[in-house]
């Protein structure tokens, strides 16, 4: 299935658009979303720093989800590196 | 009547009001009302800052502030009143970037309160500071990673200093 | 540039200013400020206030607002800028009767600043608060006693309610 | 030697014009004026509470005395009951 991704924060400087469509299995987990975009990454950009992506939690509009959990069926998706609000 | 305000402001359409954050957790029951004002400093690890740039994931931001606000209440309550407005896009030096406010009764409850209300907004939500500095160069500042973040840091207490680990020459 | 304002406003000069309080507090090198408002409340110990008269020995008193900032400067400093402003009259529910700010580079510090400077203001001032019921009594509250004060009560997370235990018939 | 003595708080509502003017010896202690305001309550005052003046303190316009402490000539004073501003 096809899931649609925001990027934010130090992510955003990889992609001038800030959203990509990633192919992730059937029924697959948060963990397969983030091995798609750790290919995805290695693929097309040139600055990419793995550890940034270890160090990232991935979300939908109302919660934070774990590598464990299910993604989603048709949500939108964001990856959010380490925060620095305030 | 609502007691949170949670919001997110468009520094394009003007600046954090931290006179509506006092109106707003005033009430004729509370007698305490502690306020953090959260600016932009002109200095960070030794660079002169021009600026911030702040990114979000507004929706989640602005659910979690909520979460946030909704658990204080249940340990502050029933009687809070609680206010949380961040700003997004690009700030100046001077610039507000956070108010937060907290009203209650007596004023232990509301330090406490605020303190643990800015701590989480802080720690947990799904904001981003892209500092610029007077160089030119402008580097996305790494704080508080959310993998394993059980959202349950009310510790109230706790700082640390967001560290600036990725610079960031592709935002020149 | 005076790093303290230390005042004590007549309620029939005007309401305290919250405002001015983050306006002088703020600085290009601030990340943090941390405000405290305390307002007089409805309702105290059960009874409904109509208002509350602050005597006070003011030299003292802004001589003691005075002391308290220079200490606090010595251990939070030395960027720190530091507001206190207390009120005298009578006043209204819902009218302010101190407003403290502390400003900082850090928000750790501003709070523990701003917290120490308003427990400090209430335990060691020279001011006294007499409250007015809506049954025509009055009642002088009597809070810490300066007895043996040696006015180093820096524990800054201390509170406790000043009991009112004196029924003042005269007042009436 | 004459002391003049402001009132304030509970104690103003026992004098109107919440100023008394009180003779201690020479040489006095902060105690012996505290003593003089004792003898002077117990007279004139109705509703006096001697517990009230137990907790109060006596200070000059810039600080807090303690009762061992020498009375300074010439200089007004003033008993502080326990303090409650805020």
């Amino acid at each position: 299935m096809k899931v649609e991704l925001s990027l934010f924060g130090a992510f955003r400087s990889h992609d001038p658009g800030a959203k990509l469509v990633l192919e992730v299995p059937e029924g697959a987990r948060v963990a397969d979303l983030r091995e798609a975009l750790d290919r995805y990454a290695r693929e097309h950009w040139s600055a990419y720093r793995p550890e940034l992506l270890k160090a990232s939690a991935f979300a939908s509009e109302t919660t934070v989800l774990r590598d464990a959990e299910a993604l989603p069926e048709g949500v939108p998706m964001a990856v959010l590196p380490p925060v620095s609000g305030g | 009547m609502e007691r949170f305000h949670c919001a997110v402001t468009d520094i394009a359409d003007g600046p954090l009001d931290p006179a509506a954050a006092l109106d707003f957790v005033s009430d004729p029951g509370f007698g305490g009302i502690a306020m953090f004002v959260g600016r932009v400093r002109d200095l960070n690890h030794g660079r002169v800052v021009t600026g911030v740039s702040y990114d979000m994931f507004e929706p989640l931001a602005l659910n979690g502030f909520r979460a946030i606000a909704e658990d204080i209440d249940t340990r502050f309550g029933p009687k809070v009143r609680l206010y949380v407005a961040h700003a997004k896009g690009r700030l100046g030096v001077g610039d507000l970037a956070v108010v937060v406010a907290a009203g209650t009764p007596h004023r232990d409850e509301a330090f406490r309160a605020c303190r643990e209300l800015i701590e989480r907004v802080k720690h947990t939500s799904p904001i981003w500071k892209q500092e610029h500095y007077e160089d030119g160069d402008s580097v996305w500042s790494e704080g508080c990673s959310l993998c394993g973040s059980d959202d349950t840091d009310g510790a109230g207490e706790r700082e640390h200093d967001h560290g600036d680990v990725h610079r960031d020459g592709a935002a020149r």
